[in-house]
């Protein structure tokens, strides 16, 4: 029936070849955007830098506009990313920034999850009654704050009433090396206890506000899956097995429901990344999020090697979640076949 | 004489959604004694489904509304069963065969693990592990009809409530659940369980898959066995098969059966005793046979004549005039009258006798009922 | 009845090809397809009644779907009327829908929840007359393109005419090299058609007659079966021979034609100036017919016109403005219906128009239908699950198995004395309301396989009682039965089985209803 | 929201030759039914008042700033019509926002960046809506591969997959960074990220109702392709559509906010206020443990009013999406009856004679004796 390892194989080979188009396109657009689009952009991308910075950079826009493309193009493939205004290489800052998001990203996915869900299954099962209402208010509040405002009711009301750091990674720097550049995973790595604790100290302010705010999404989406399938027969005949509302709930309903739920966790990706711009530059978390804010923001720094980089990163790091998304929706509902 | 399984007393559900109140059931009685299959007929909306779900409980409560009646199990009447006692009823109590053979099994889950399932629940039970519903006053006769071969699978065992030590905890490997699974997938005569086990409901044809739900709803060895319409959505042939299937395990399971129909046809084939419905009530009940000989609601008898067996030369055929009631205003008096072609002026104002079925026993006369003034009539006209 | 063909369909085929992926390419897969519809040929005449039945699967209502160009037919031919209708396109196509209508299965998805009675019913009636008056200004146009292209035709024919009567040799030996390609061609065909010819009377010949002849044995049947390939081979070689000879002929005639002599010049320039007269003179010019142009019909028209309609199908006129969830759903399947008549079309595909009803109404609506048809002479392809319906509707039926048609015939005979396993089958399984007689096996296991490349054989030979090794490879033709033409029936052993009655698929046991309650039935088959 | 349950009783009253009920009946019909709906799912009424509520106020605003803004309607002339007295000071009788330092009275800056901030929200989705929608219902309705339509379809969709790729924030400050900051610039960068939804979301609706029974019904009338998009396609497209919509204004106004708040979109102070950038500009410069007024109450602002259309939009999507519907009918006595009962006839009217109930009954049924 096409559910083989090979066919898993296929699956995943062929969900990546159907990637590229958009990675190409994805790559067209930011140049689109940041070359063709833009008027005059020398002098304001290059604001504090030598005239002759900004010569060359005019120089480099009087180019025939293919020749500004593969030269656009050459370079991101190559990883040689230029560099900002003030002479740093853009690539390696990038990389190192990269774990950081990643890890505030999957813990606050990690907690949409395990908080987001079960809200769902609650607010489904008490669908049209008070749990119900208090679930939807709930999720259309985090909703409808701005991430900013999350953000600075966290860093300058909640925080210190809960006695949570609000800036950075560390309290002091780490006696470690940081292998991994996310934060927790390297303090465990050096079985380093305290500072273990301390990292996680620092993450979870981050990691909850942007958890509540995008957690919408993911509750919604299971609440109405999960009404679509409770009038189902086969949630009556679980029941008609005998089984304990919860195990009925949760074993049988959830299962499919959540097959329609993982369509959702693509467009959370975005949501989420769009909201480390803001959530990493309130809370000093060293990732791309705070870079991008520095070199997009109208405040920042501009830089315009950084901005394509930047714009770059997260349309793949969107595009890679939707492929995850994918893949788990073909390993979670045995009707697709892996073709 | 022995106690019923099942005996409903004056049910009446009604429906309360925003636009008014539905009366689905309305004062239903009937019985179902060990070891017979009774069947139901109607016609779309005549409350025959809410009836069937209504005994274990499945509707959902805020818009069904059990308005009165008792529905007695085993000597207990289920309305009063707060909602968290009513898993201990489902599965190993009252089993359930569902219309849809296409939703009715979770497309997640192997069918494996979907009947291994109900007998781990059904051995939990077993064990004492997980409570188990007091079966009431007199313990169900289970050698009511003499099995013609014994198989291994179905000789249940009787727990009764306080026997619960009696019984040796077991820990099953899945190799066990396995053995047992395959056994009820041959038991509905499945040629290849080996295969089938490990494929998910998709996976399966229509008529494979209402097989497997049979032998999901009887691997919880149920008292009662409900079955809504096993047949209606599959193909001709297939229902043909899984019909013959249905009788086969009717004579060898000895559970109890409620058989919910639409067909005719169909229940000809399978019930002892047939309840016909419309619009909300229980119009006539008795012995299949005389039923089919000599109907005595005027309803029963029109249904009888519409079943179309004619060629367009014997046009036209004999239809019921007008449209079923809505439920929500139904008419005053019986609720056939203004499309029956015998109805005299009292029957608009009076309703008719109320069935009162409390045992039906095969053969005897008082056992066939209809709610009609005229019912003597009807049996004697051609 | 008889009377001209209203609707033909010569070896109707629809595949609904299986998409390949990029992985299928990769892996070299080769393309699929759902044989959905697989080779029918079937002929309803005007004022008929022809049921198609069978289950989920058997393609009758993609069929159905095909004749009223709702699918596009893979291949096989359609005639409505004598014409081709599969070439038919665009506005061309949108024009003769009125000629056939269609009343949906689902009462429910059929009727747009969004729109009032009189819209729906309406609707058809609205675009047949934006039909009817782009038909009175482009049928006038369509005729003079076709004088046109026909008077290029004439232009074109009286030229070659004329060259060849100038070049005398040039035009033999054309004609030489034309014959010799005929020739050839004629001669394959009739190969082919001999070929034909004898594998059918090899089928029917080791189909034993009908009367008690005992089967062919196995020995003789493979005795017959050489005959055939010999009697083929010889032929082929036969064949090869002549085309041999032919082309001999035809090199020898090439060279007597440089004998021929030129044409004098005066000669010349009498046909010159024939060919000039024949060119003015061309074809007479066509008649045009004057077609009137109806006015655009109003929002009044219409809603009169539906009202008009309504109680042809047994509706109020009053319902005009209400919405479709309002009725139940024999009220929705009338609605359907007068949306189908009001256009007055010949024929009617009616696709499972009761299955979704209850018994009572559905004898309604299927008695409302023979009085239409009586009425108004309207054809019905009437495509159904439900015996009882073709039974009460239908003058003809074709029962269909997987894409393709089992047995054919009047509805009496079909249905009173199936041939095919497959009908006998279908019949057997139908629950009977009679207590007496109850069933307890049924002999045709199995599921309905999947239509994704079927193999060769008979479709329905896995499940079949009857089935022998031939059944297997062999493809059964639709053939008549002997003394029944319209009887026609593709079973390799149709008449060694024409005698056994359905009720032999099943066994009947008596009523444990009537015996008194604990007595045991008969011994139940064993487990597995 | 209401609109559901009284169009059914409207048709239903008003056909079947039954004469027309009188008004003040059907206007008390009208108040019962709202009021069910209410019952049913407060939290979608409570959204819709205070849709209701914002718009009124926005409109105010645009109307006449100096009905409910006292200090700043001639803000842009640099000229008060009341200065206020107080500055940097919080909430108080004459100040309920507060003051900021610079003299702004927080209360009317608030309102009068009511209507820019609301017409951004709306104005945005709408184009989305539109622009989206249109080529949404062209990718979904010829799709057929190999012809003209299918090529367009396979183009639209690839393109609409690339947009879908960036996060419209990320996006957006791209293009506000490359042409440059201001108002038509952040409105810009919005429009050209939010379109693609609205595709995916019409297409999908487009597949789905395009193959229904009456579309094929209408093709086998000879109904022509595009009055078949118009009439039978667009109309039940549309419904879903429009909650999201309704849905998508909080959202808009959200991601505007915060491409203010980046520093992207207006000055602020400047010619109009605008929540986002009061927000950056307060937050930037003053510390906001002490001066807390100046943050809460803008982002109070934006917080009710995302707040008011999510709650709006969520609810209406309850209520229309049928799939929802029928679970949310049995576990809440809500609209729709189960499956067995059949449709509900209008609300049983005592003043009948049951009788008359059966005729009426038998017409509706359109049933010929």
């Amino acid at each position: 029936m096409g559910r083989s390892l090979e066919d898993l194989i296929i699956f995943i080979l062929k969900r990546f070849l159907q990637l590229l188009p958009v990675l190409l396109g994805v790559i067209v657009l930011t140049f689109l955007v940041t070359h063709v689009a833009a008027i005059d952009p020398c002098p304001r991308w290059y604001q504090k830098a030598s005239l002759a910075v900004i010569n060359h950079c005019k120089a480099q826009f009087a180019l025939p506009l293919w020749t500004q493309f593969w030269n656009y193009f050459t370079q991101l493939l190559s990883g040689n990313w230029g560099t900002s205004p003030l002479g740093v290489p853009v690539y390696p800052v990038i990389s190192a920034a990269f774990p950081a998001t990643l890890e505030l990203v999957l813990t606050s996915m990690f907690l949409m999850i395990f908080i987001g869900i079960p809200l769902g299954v609650i607010a489904a099962q008490f669908a049209g009654r008070w749990g119900d209402h208090l679930v939807r208010v709930l999720y259309l509040s985090g909703w409808s704050i701005p991430t900013y405002v999350g953000a600075i009711i966290a860093a300058v009301f909640l925080a210190p009433f809960l006695g949570l750091p609000t800036s950075g990674e560390y309290s002091a720097p780490p006696p470690f090396p940081q292998v991994t550049h996310m934060s927790v995973v390297d303090a465990i790595i050096a079985l380093n206890f305290p500072y273990t604790i301390d990292a996680l100290s620092h993450l979870i302010l981050p990691a909850g506000v942007l958890a509540f705010i995008e957690m919408g999404n993911a509750t919604r989406m299971t609440r109405s899956a999960m009404l679509e399938v409770l009038p189902l027969e086969y949630v009556k005949s679980a029941r008609m097995k005998g089984l304990s509302n919860f195990v009925v709930l949760y074993k049988h309903a959830l299962r499919n429901a959540l097959i329609t739920a993982t369509t959702v966790l693509g467009v959370t990706a975005g949501g989420l990344l769009a909201g480390t711009v803001v959530i990493e530059e309130v809370f000093g978390w060293p990732g791309i999020g705070a870079y991008a804010f520095a070199v997009l923001g109208g405040g920042g720094r501009p830089d315009f090697d950084g901005a394509i980089a930047v714009v770059v990163v997260f349309a793949i790091g969107v595009v890679v979640a939707n492929l995850i998304a994918d893949i788990l929706y073909g390993v979670l509902d045995p009707r697709v076949e892996w073709r | 004489m022995t106690q019923p399984v099942l005996s409903i007393e004056h049910l009446s559900i009604d429906y309360e959604v925003g636009a008014g109140v539905f009366h689905a059931v309305s004062d239903v009685s009937l019985v179902v004694p060990p070891g017979r299959v009774v069947g139901i007929v109607g016609e779309t909306g005549c409350g025959k489904s809410t009836l069937a779900q209504a005994i274990p409980r499945l509707l959902p409560e805020p818009p069904a509304h059990y308005r009165s009646g008792k529905i007695i199990f085993q000597g207990t009447d289920l309305i009063p069963v707060p909602r968290g006692k009513l898993p201990q009823v489902r599965g190993t109590g009252i089993g359930m065969i569902f219309q849809e053979p296409l939703n009715s099994l979770n497309p997640a889950f192997r069918v494996f693990d979907q009947i291994a399932e109900a007998i781990q629940m059904r051995h939990w039970r077993e064990e004492g592990i997980l409570p188990v519903f007091h079966p009431g006053p007199t313990p169900f006769d289970y050698t009511h009809r003499p099995l013609p071969e014994p198989v291994d699978v179905l000789s249940r065992p009787v727990v009764p409530g306080n026997a619960k030590a009696a019984v040796a905890k077991k820990v099953r490997t899945r190799s066990d659940f396995r053995k047992e699974v395959l056994e009820y997938l041959r038991l509905v005569r499945i040629n290849d369980p080996e295969t089938i086990l490990d494929l998910y409901p998709h996976e399966l044809s229509g008529g494979m898959r209402q097989r497997i739900m049979i032998a999901m709803a009887l691997s919880g060895k149920p008292a009662l066995l409900i079955a809504d319409e096993p047949t209606s959505a599959l193909d001709v042939t297939i229902q043909a098969q899984v019909l013959t299937l249905m009788k086969e395990l009717i004579d060898e399971v000895q559970a109890s059966i409620l058989y919910i129909s639409h067909d005719l046809g169909v229940v000809a084939e399978t019930a002892d005793d047939l309840g016909v419905m419309y619009a909300g009530q229980l119009v006539e009940f008795g012995p299949v046979a005389e039923i089919f000989e000599a109907p005595r609601h005027p309803y029963t008898k029109s249904l009888l004549r519409s079943i179309p067996t004619r060629y367009k030369s014997d046009w036209p055929m004999p239809t019921i005039p007008g449209a079923v009631p809505n439920l929500s205003r139904l008419p005053r008096g019986c609720r056939f009258h203004p499309r029956c072609s015998l109805a005299k002026p009292i029957c608009a104002q009076d309703p008719g006798p109320v069935l009162r079925v409390i045992e039906a026993r095969a053969g005897s006369s008082s056992s066939h009922q209809a709610s009609c003034h005229f019912a003597e009539e009807v049996a004697s006209l051609p | 009845m008889t009377g001209p063909p209203l609707l033909e369909t010569e070896g109707v085929a629809k595949f609904f090809p299986i998409v390949r992926t990029v992985a299928d390419i990769v892996t070299g897969r080769r393309a699929r397809a759902i044989h959905a519809v697989d080779g029918v040929s079937i002929t309803v005449r005007a004022g008929e009644t022809v049921g198609l039945i069978g289950e989920s699967g058997s393609g009758k209502t993609t069929l159905g779907w095909v004749v009223a160009r709702l699918h596009e037919a893979t291949s096989g031919a359609i005639r409505f009327e004598g014409r081709d209708i599969l070439a038919l396109e665009g506005a061309e196509l949108r024009y003769w829908r009125h000629n056939i209508q269609v009343v949906f299965q689902d009462p429910v998805g059929s009727l747009d929840p969004r729109l009032t009675v009189w819209q729906i019913v309406g609707e058809p009636l609205q675009a047949q007359n934006q039909m009817q008056r782009w038909f009175a200004v482009h049928e006038p146009r369509r005729i003079r393109r076709d004088y046109r292209i026909a008077s290029r035709k004439e232009h074109k024919r009286l030229t070659r005419e004329f060259q060849d009567a100038v070049h005398p040799k040039a035009a033999a030996r054309r004609k030489l090299t034309d014959d010799y390609h005929n020739g050839v061609a004629e001669r394959a065909k009739l190969l082919e058609a001999d070929r034909e010819r004898w594998t059918d009377e090899y089928q029917i010949a080791v189909r034993p007659s009908r009367g008690g002849t005992p089967p062919i044995p196995a020995a003789e049947r493979q005795r017959r079966h050489a005959e055939l390939q010999a009697r083929v081979r010889d032929r082929t070689t036969r064949a090869k021979a002549e085309e041999k000879r032919l082309g001999v002929e035809y090199r020898a005639a090439l060279k007597q034609t440089s004998q021929i002599p030129p044409v004098p010049p005066p000669e010349r320039q009498r046909l010159h100036d024939e060919y000039r007269a024949a060119l003015k003179r061309g074809l007479p010019p066509p008649v045009i017919p004057k077609i009137p142009k109806p006015p655009r019909i109003d929002r009044e028209m219409i809603r009169a016109k539906v009202q008009e309609a309504l109680p042809l199908v047994g509706l109020m006129p009053e319902i005009l403005d209400q919405y479709p969830h309002e009725f139940s759903g024999g009220g929705r399947q009338r609605i359907s219906l007068a949306r189908a008549l009001i256009v007055n079309p010949k024929l009617i595909v009616l696709d499972e128009p009761t299955s979704a009803l209850d018994v009572a109404v559905q004898a309604q609506i299927l008695n409302r239908l023979i009085e239409l048809q009586r009425e108004r002479g309207i054809a019905y392809i009437l495509i159904t699950h439900n015996v009882a319906a073709v039974r009460f509707v239908a003058d003809r039926v074709a029962v269909m198995y997987l894409g393709q048609i089992v047995e054919l015939g009047p509805v009496r005979q079909v249905l009173e004395r199936p041939v095919h396993p497959y009908t006998k089958a279908l019949l057997a399984a139908l629950p009977v309301a009679d207590v007496r007689r109850r069933r307890t096996r049924f002999r045709i296991g199995g599921d309905i396989p999947t239509l994704i490349d079927p193999k060769p054989g008979c479709r329905f030979a896995p499940r079949c009682p009857f089935v022998e090794e031939g059944c297997r490879t062999t493809d059964p033709a639709l053939l008549p039965r002997p003394g029944a033409p319209d009887h026609q029936v593709a079973c390799l052993r149709a008449e060694e089985v024409a005698d056994i009655s359905p009720a032999e698929l099943l066994e009947t046991r008596p009523s444990p209803a009537g015996s008194t309650g604990g007595a045991p039935a008969a011994a139940a088959p064993s487990v597995s | 929201m209401a609109a559901t349950p009284l169009k059914v009783r409207r048709h239903r009253r008003g056909s079947g030759g039954t004469p027309p009920r009188p008004v003040g009946r059907s206007v008390w019909r009208s108040v019962r039914g709202l009021y069910r709906v209410m019952r049913a799912n407060p939290l979608t009424f409570i959204g819709f008042l205070l849709v209701a509520i914002i718009l009124i106020l926005a409109l105010i605003v645009i109307v006449d700033p100096a009905l409910i803004v006292p200090y700043g309607a001639a803000q842009n002339t640099g000229v008060y019509k009341q200065p206020p007295t107080l500055l940097q000071w919080p909430p108080s009788i004459q100040h309920p926002f507060g003051t900021d330092q610079g003299g702004l009275d927080i209360y009317s800056e608030v309102m009068l960046a009511l209507p820019l901030d609301l017409g951004i929200g709306i104005g945005i989705a709408a184009f989305a809506l539109i622009a989206g929608g249109a080529l949404g219902l062209i990718a979904g309705f010829w799709d057929q591969p190999r012809t003209l339509g299918g090529a367009l379809s396979v183009v639209i969709m690839r393109t609409t997959d690339v947009f879908l790729a960036f996060p419209s924030l990320v996006l957006a400050l791209a293009i506000v960074a490359s042409i440059g900051r201001g108002v038509w610039a952040a409105i810009l960068a919005i429009m050209i990220t939010w379109w693609p939804y609205y595709v995916r979301l019409v297409r999908g609706e487009t597949l789905a109702v395009k193959h229904l029974p009456y579309v094929t019904a209408a093709r086998a009338a000879g109904v022509r392709d595009t009055r078949i998009l118009t009439r039978h396609v667009l109309r039940n497209v549309l419904e879903p559509v429009v909650v999201y919509f309704t849905l998508d204004i909080g959202t808009v106004l959200v991601t505007f906010s915060t491409i203010s708040f980046v520093g992207a979109g207006i000055p602020f102070p400047g010619k109009v206020p605008e929540w986002g950038s009061m927000m950056s500009f307060y937050q930037q410069n003053y510390v906001l443990s002490t001066y807390w007024w100046y943050i809460t109450f803008p982002a109070i602002a934006i917080f009710m009013s995302a707040l008011a259309f999510s709650l709006l939009g969520d609810g209406l999507r309850d209520v229309l999406d049928p799939r929802t519907r029928r679970a949310l009918a049995e576990s809440s006595s809500f609209h729709e009856p189960p499956a067995e009962v059949p449709q509900p006839a209008a609300t049983p009217d005592a003043a009948e004679a049951e009788e008359e109930e059966i005729e009426e009954e038998a017409r509706e049924a359109g049933v010929a004796a």
